[in-house]
């Protein structure tokens, strides 16, 4: 399958061409070259998981999907205990599934692209560094090693950094890129002093180490894997925005919409999700104890960005801190599951799967419904939800893709986010009900919110004025990848809540990826689905009654009442005050200027004394030298007299 | 008291004021004046110790020569008073006084203790070292055991150098 | 009282201080001049003294005259530079000549 | 004829040519001549080597040759070169090459300036051929006196000050090194100049006993360290590099700064293999403060050359850092990152060099949205910056991943800890290169003056994309140099470690 490697020089290709010519294509055809990549790489992405799936399909001994390593070279050698960098491509199920879920959001979002940037300045930029990006986490689900991971991670950083300051000219832009750089990276540090201490005790950066030598060397290194293990999560945690390094995610939005879609939605935030998954083998094994970290990290990140998204009124924040929640539903989807072989009796596994599975129905519907929001966007030029209200007349195909995701990511049956959902939240029962409660009562705050926004944009109170200006309407080239994500949406969610209620018994998703390979069939746990259902159709009913109206007196009263907290969720509970506080008075304030100071006045200031002495000590000497004969006879006379005196005396 | 008592007497007096009065005096004028005196009075000891030719050439070089050379440079380079003396601070008056004053003083204390073989002035000066003019020349231009001709040339040779050296360096340009 | 080689030191032992003196306190280089033809009278002075009541031969009697000689070039060279000096910095006090120091 | 040799007859040559040239065409002719010359060269060096190692040829140094020079001290100019040593020609020819034409425009005396450029390259390229330490001794002083002159008279600022300030600081340090030197021959017995020989005594106990070792050891190590921007002495850098021209930034912070690093190694931890290890913890600590320190310092400061002034105290600290931690990977991790930062600041400086020739300050205060003004400015600024906070792709990435990697393969809790400690520095990077990009090249131009400005000319370019391609060359293939700089590094580390 060497042909795989196609999948990621094509956008490499794509990207340099853009980048470095760019700027003599015309709009169109710089937007056809990075597009027609991408297709190339969308279709040698769905061969491929064609191939692996159902061509080599499972092993004939382990009844496992296998590995598949077509090209592994060594790319740098370290040189002590044998270390060395390799880059290759790994295809087991999660990168396939990986593949696809990149390539065609991407895909998606190059199409969408042509109507949304018609006309930006940069243009050609834009498809450079979408192609960038692209490369970066395609290179980063197929990384062979943890270390490779790393160098694609920095690079989907690099490339996020690039296209959320695309508007270069805007403060705001500008400040968010800085940021999201900053906190992912300062996030990556502990991600690379992870890989450090796993590369020491493991002799190897590989992602399994299964020989025996491995194990011995795991064995002595008692705690320190884990330490490894949490170190490296917590640069997942950066990637993926969980609490507190989640800051950077909401500013992100400064970035063009259809980059949201794709990379703070759909791809590069759920690396973490996927690096964890990746090193899930090492974490049941060696790190159980460990778990709760990611759990509880996972369910409040979940409740605080569900509770800010509550009370946000830039729709594309309120997407943001929703895919924070969604994020950290799959988070702790893997941090419950509890073991590896998979089978009806082994419920502690299905948390992988359920994982997994989010991950794809999440990617799909959330990608849906940043595109929407860039149409909405596009057509009423403006973030607010007060400018909006009223647009279904003017949007209806934006009105139902957005409707079908917001049901989607909601839990209702029939949409895909029903059966993920409805799985890990399975999964999170298995391991403790109380986490299973709890992210039952965060999944009805999703759908609350959602239809927040539902109602904000499309119905309640309509912009009238606003409207009349801009004459919102929809753009056909922008239309059709919404209509694609929302056609997968139902299409999964139907075909899986089916089959998960037992209607037929065909393939399901657990079926491709589960935690040891095995084939898993979903079937719904009927309390749990039931139940879940129930309280969504609750929230969402909750959500009608409040927003639906013209005017909203419910929900002005609720804000009358409750205004302190209405205040904080707004302000996303000051946790950017305080990252402001400690980053610019702590440690540009306290650490840096201190520092820069020192240096320039105790450091050289040495130094310069040491001048200064020297020259002051010459200068003292020089007015012995007066130049004066007479001064100079003086001396020597008195010198002389002195002689002689002490030749008499002595 | 013999006569070359008396005689060394006034003009060791003589001398020793008019070197004070030549380097206290305020006008130049004056102290080259006072020099030509003290000049005089030094080849009036060579004539007490019989030394009339080294006496000829002192009144000679000295008082016909350099003298008349100092006046006509205090002349050339018009101003006649060391008018500059009066902003020398006293302590560095003082400083020069007293290092002056000791520098002597010690030495007159060397002079003093020391016990110097020495014959009287007068009459019992043997003729040996009364040293006649003939001996004296045939010395210079000896090259022998007690021949003085090489320091001789050598002077001659820094005459001769001075006299180019001079015309060279007041040459007006 | 019978005059010996002390009193001839003492006397130059005072024209000596006197010189020094002058050689210290005078500002004007004319002067200075003056102080160490003084200097080198009170040694002149020495050598004849030696010669005369101390010692057989003319070696001092023949020093003084080169003395002389030499005292006298000197005097020529340095009243040519310090006229030379007073022609171009119209000054010749010592403390002022400083244009080649430092 | 030994063709190393050519290294410093070329600069010989050139400099024959530049007395001779008229006119300012001819000028730039030679030099354009010549530095190609020398690139050519080295390139050659550079798969001449290859093959000869890929041929089985397994002697520590290559193309040797010498001939005594002073007998009396048994002095020789001896030259050969390992994978370290052409790793750093290399880089000397391409710095040297593109300086050429970041300098093309300069004025006054264009011709002088070169005269003093070359001879301080000449003494660069001497330094790196030679094995003889006198030698090496004569070149780094050969390569230093000339940055007096070239800072002095075609800087900028307070450029007497930083000039002065330069050059006696290194002085101080090379009175420190020849101390050093003077003491590791009449240490090893007097007998020879030549490092190989000093290093590789037949059997028993090092020619220099322990106690000795122990003092020169920190005296040519801090001699070196100095040029290295060794905390603390590295002061002289920020103010040195804030007011030289853009080529000699850029061949100092490139190339001559290098050398402190490169001596470090092959002087003393080379020769004084017991005193490293045992004394290597002080100097551990010294450069784990550089790293941090620098890196912190750069965040606030406000000049664009002081900013990457700072970031070289960094990087620089990192070279050493990776040296004193005597494994073959960071070894090997401190020489890529002499290669890579030599390139990468000297791109930023040529590049804050032409920013600063048309906007006429340095303060990135005063300036915002050049990116709009001069794209390809911009953009070459940026992928400076991403070069320098450690992309991957680019040459910072390859070699500070070999330093960390390799020193955490110490396997005690200091060497850990600094080695974390230092990591942190990769993080800071980020901060101080995007704060400066942010305000410098972001947002909308509002100086009325910065509108009117134009883009870089051909030669700017030329000199620019050459860098960016060494740069991305070396960080997207870096296996083949990291080998051959490793296959050089390992026997000396090796006996580095038996020393103990």
């Amino acid at each position: 399958m060497t042909y795989t490697l196609f999948i990621i020089l094509l956008p490499l290709i794509s990207f340099l061409v853009l980048g470095i010519a760019g700027k003599w294509f015309s709009h169109k055809t710089a937007g056809w070259i990075g597009t027609l990549a991408l297709a190339g790489v969308t279709v040698l992405s769905y061969y491929a998981a064609y191939e692996y799936f159902f061509v080599i399909g499972r092993d004939a001994v382990t009844g496992a999907f296998e590995r598949q390593v077509p090209i592994n070279f060594c790319w740098l050698p370290f040189f002590d205990q044998g270390l060395h960098f390799d880059m290759g491509i790994l295809l087991d199920p999660i990168s396939v599934m990986m593949l696809i879920v990149i390539s065609t959001v991407s895909f998606m979002v190059h199409i969408y692209s042509f109507g949304y940037m018609k006309g930006e300045k940069g243009f050609q930029r834009y498809y450079a560094f979408l192609s960038l990006f692209t490369m970066s986490m395609l290179g980063l689900v197929v990384a062979t090693n943890i270390f490779q991971m790393y160098l694609f991670w920095e690079l989907v950083g690099v490339s996020s950094y690039l296209l959320i300051g695309f508007y270069y000219t805007s403060p705001a832009a500008i400040a968010a890129s800085k940021k999201a750089f900053i906190v992912t990276r300062f996030a990556d540090l502990f991600f690379l002093i992870g890989i450090l201490i796993y590369g020491f005790y493991t002799g190897s950066f590989a992602f399994v180490f299964d020989t025996p030598e491995g194990l011995a060397s795991y064995a002595q290194a008692g705690f320190i894997l884990p330490l490894a293990l949490t170190l490296m999560f917590i640069g997942g945690a950066g990637k993926s925005a969980m609490f507190p390094l989640h800051i950077w995610l909401p500013d992100a939005m400064e970035g063009p919409t259809p980059v949201s879609a794709l990379i703070h939605a759909a791809t590069m935030v759920v690396a973490g999700v996927f690096q964890v998954a990746r090193l899930f083998p090492l974490w049941v094994t060696y790190a159980q104890d460990w778990m709760p970290i990611i759990i509880w990290v996972g369910v409040f990140t979940a409740f605080y960005a569900a509770a800010v998204a509550c009370a946000q009124s830039d729709i594309k924040r309120v997407l943001a801190f929703s895919t924070i929640s969604q994020i950290a539903f799959m988070m702790v989807a893997l941090g419950v599951c509890t073991e590896l072989q998979t089978g009806h009796e082994h419920v502690g596994s299905v948390g992988y799967m359920a994982s997994m599975f989010h991950l794809f129905t999440h990617a799909m519907f959330k990608a849906c419904l940043f595109l929407g929001a860039g149409c909405i966007i596009h057509a009423v030029h403006s973030n607010e939800m007060n400018a909006m209200g009223g647009l279904r007349k003017y949007l209806p195909l934006t009105h139902i893709t957005f409707l079908v995701s917001c049901l989607a990511i909601s839990g209702i049956p029939f949409f895909s986010g029903f059966s993920s959902k409805d799985e890990i939240i399975t999964a999170c029962m298995a391991y403790s009900p109380a986490v299973g409660y709890i992210m039952t009562g965060i999944a009805a705050m999703t759908a609350f919110y959602m239809f927040r926004l539902y109602y904000g944009i499309f119905w309640g109170t309509e912009n009238k004025e606003l409207h009349a200006a801009h004459h919102p309407h929809e753009t056909k080239v922008m239309t059709w990848p919404l209509i694609i994500l929302s056609i997968i949406t139902v299409g999964v969610g139907a075909y899986t809540t089916l089959a998960g209620f037992g209607m037929f018994d065909g393939y399901s998703f657990g079926s491709l990826i589960s935690a040891d390979g095995q084939d898993y069939r979903i079937h719904f746990d009927t309390s749990v689905a039931l139940t879940s259902t129930i309280v969504a159709i609750c929230a969402i009913g909750l959500a009608t009654w409040i927003f639906k109206g013209e005017r909203q007196p419910i929900a002005d009263k609720l804000y009358a009442t409750f205004p302190r907290l209405h205040r904080w969720a707004y302000k996303r509970f000051y946790m950017d005050e305080v990252y402001q506080f400690v980053t610019h008075k702590i440690i540009f304030a306290c650490v840096s200027k201190p520092i820069a100071w020192f240096d320039r006045h105790v450091v050289d200031g040495f130094f310069n004394f040491l001048a200064w002495g020297t020259n002051a000590t010459s200068n003292g000497i020089k007015t012995l030298q007066s130049g004066r004969v007479q001064q100079y006879a003086l001396v020597y006379l008195v010198g002389t007299i002195l002689l002689i005196a002490m030749l008499l005396i002595f | 008291m013999n006569t070359e008592s008396i005689v060394f007497l006034v003009l060791a007096f003589f001398v020793a004021l008019f070197s004070v009065l030549s380097v206290t005096t305020k006008r130049i004028i004056r102290a080259a004046t006072y020099l030509l005196f003290v000049l005089f009075g030094t080849a009036g000891l060579y004539f007490l110790l019989g030394y009339t030719f080294l006496g000829a050439v002192q009144i000679m070089v000295y008082a016909g020569g350099i003298v008349v050379l100092y006046i006509f440079a205090i002349m050339l380079t018009g101003k006649t008073g060391d008018a500059k003396q009066h902003t020398l601070t006293v302590g560095k008056r003082a400083a020069a006084l007293v290092a002056a004053l000791v520098g002597a003083g010690l030495l007159m204390f060397v002079i003093i203790t020391h016990q110097f073989v020495s014959q009287q002035l007068g009459a019992d000066i043997t003729n040996e070292s009364a040293a006649p003019i003939s001996q004296i020349g045939s010395s210079l231009l000896n090259a022998g055991e007690e021949g003085n001709l090489l320091p001789f040339e050598a002077v001659s040779v820094l005459l001769l150098a001075c006299i180019i050296g001079g015309l060279i360096i007041a040459r007006k340009r | 009282m019978n005059i010996t080689i002390d009193y001839f030191l003492i006397l130059s032992a005072v024209m000596l201080g006197a010189g020094m003196y002058g050689f210290f306190t005078r500002r004007n280089t004319l002067a200075i001049l003056i102080s160490i033809e003084l200097i080198l009278n009170a040694a002149d002075i020495n050598f004849a003294a030696f010669n005369r009541l101390c010692q057989t031969g003319i070696e001092g009697y023949v020093f003084t005259l080169f003395s002389i000689a030499i005292s006298a070039a000197e005097t020529a060279i340095a009243i040519a530079v310090m006229i030379n000096i007073y022609r171009m910095l119209k000054n010749n006090y010592v403390d002022e000549l400083d244009t080649l120091k430092w | 004829m030994n063709f190393l040799s050519l290294f410093v007859l070329i600069p010989l040559l050139m400099l024959l040519g530049l007395w001779l040239a008229k006119g300012v065409k001819a000028v730039r002719g030679v030099m354009v001549v010549g530095s190609s010359l020398l690139l050519v060269l080295a390139t050659y060096l550079t798969i001449d080597f290859l093959a000869q190692r890929a041929g089985g040829n397994t002697a520590e140094m290559l193309y040797q040759a010498s001939f005594t020079w002073f007998e009396p001290l048994n002095i020789s100019y001896r030259v050969g070169v390992d994978g370290i040593s052409v790793a750093m020609l290399l880089l000397s020819a391409v710095i040297v090459f593109t300086g050429t034409f970041v300098s093309w425009k300069l004025s006054p005396n264009l011709k002088d300036y070169f005269l003093w450029f070359t001879l301080l390259s000449m003494g660069v390229f001497g330094f790196f051929i030679s094995i003889d330490m006198f030698m090496m001794f004569m070149f780094y002083e050969i390569a230093l006196i000339p940055m007096y002159l070239l800072i002095g008279v075609w800087g900028t600022g307070q450029k007497e000050y930083s000039a002065m300030k330069l050059t006696l600081m290194l002085m101080g340090g090379s009175a420190f090194l020849m101390l050093g030197i003077f003491g590791i021959f009449y240490g090893a017995g007097g007998q020879t100049m030549n490092i190989l020989d000093i290093a590789n005594h037949t059997g028993g106990a090092h020619p220099i006993d322990f106690a000795g070792q122990c003092i020169w050891f920190p005296l040519t190590f801090v001699g070196f360290g100095v040029l290295g921007a060794l905390f603390p002495f590295h002061t002289w850098s920020p103010d040195g590099h804030a007011s030289a021209p853009t080529a000699v930034s850029m061949l100092h912070a490139g190339v001559l700064m290098k050398l402190g690093g490169y001596g470090c190694f092959r002087i003393a931890i080379f020769l004084l293999p017991e005193a490293a290890n045992e004394l290597n913890w002080i100097f551990l600590i010294l450069t784990g403060i550089s790293v941090v320190y620098g890196a912190m310092s750069a965040c606030v400061q406000t000049d664009l050359k002081y900013i990457n002034a700072y970031s070289s105290v960094s990087h620089c600290g990192l070279v050493l850092f990776g040296i004193l931690m005597l494994t073959t990977t960071s070894t090997t991790g401190a020489v890529l990152q002499m290669l890579s930062h030599g390139l990468m600041t000297a791109l930023f400086f040529a590049l804050i060099g032409m920013i600063y020739g048309r906007t006429h300050t340095r303060d990135v205060r005063l300036m915002t949205g050049l990116m709009q003004i001069m794209p390809f400015l911009g953009v070459c600024f940026v992928i400076a910056g991403l070069a320098n906070l450690g992309l991957p792709g680019l040459s910072g990435f390859v070699a500070e991943m070999s330093i960390f990697v390799g020193s955490f393969q110490n396997a005690d809790t200091f060497h850990r800890v600094l080695t974390v400690m230092a990591t942190c520095s990769i993080v800071v990077a980020a901060v101080y290169i995007l704060r400066m990009v942010g305000k410098m090249l972001y947002g909308v131009c509002t100086d009325e003056h910065h509108l009117k400005l134009t883009d870089a000319t051909w030669e700017e370019r030329f000199a620019v994309i050459c860098l960016i391609a060494c740069i991305a060359g070396i960080g997207l293939f870096p296996s083949w140099i990291s080998s051959m700089i490793s296959d050089s590094v390992a026997p000396i580390i090796d006996a580095v470690k038996q020393a103990i």
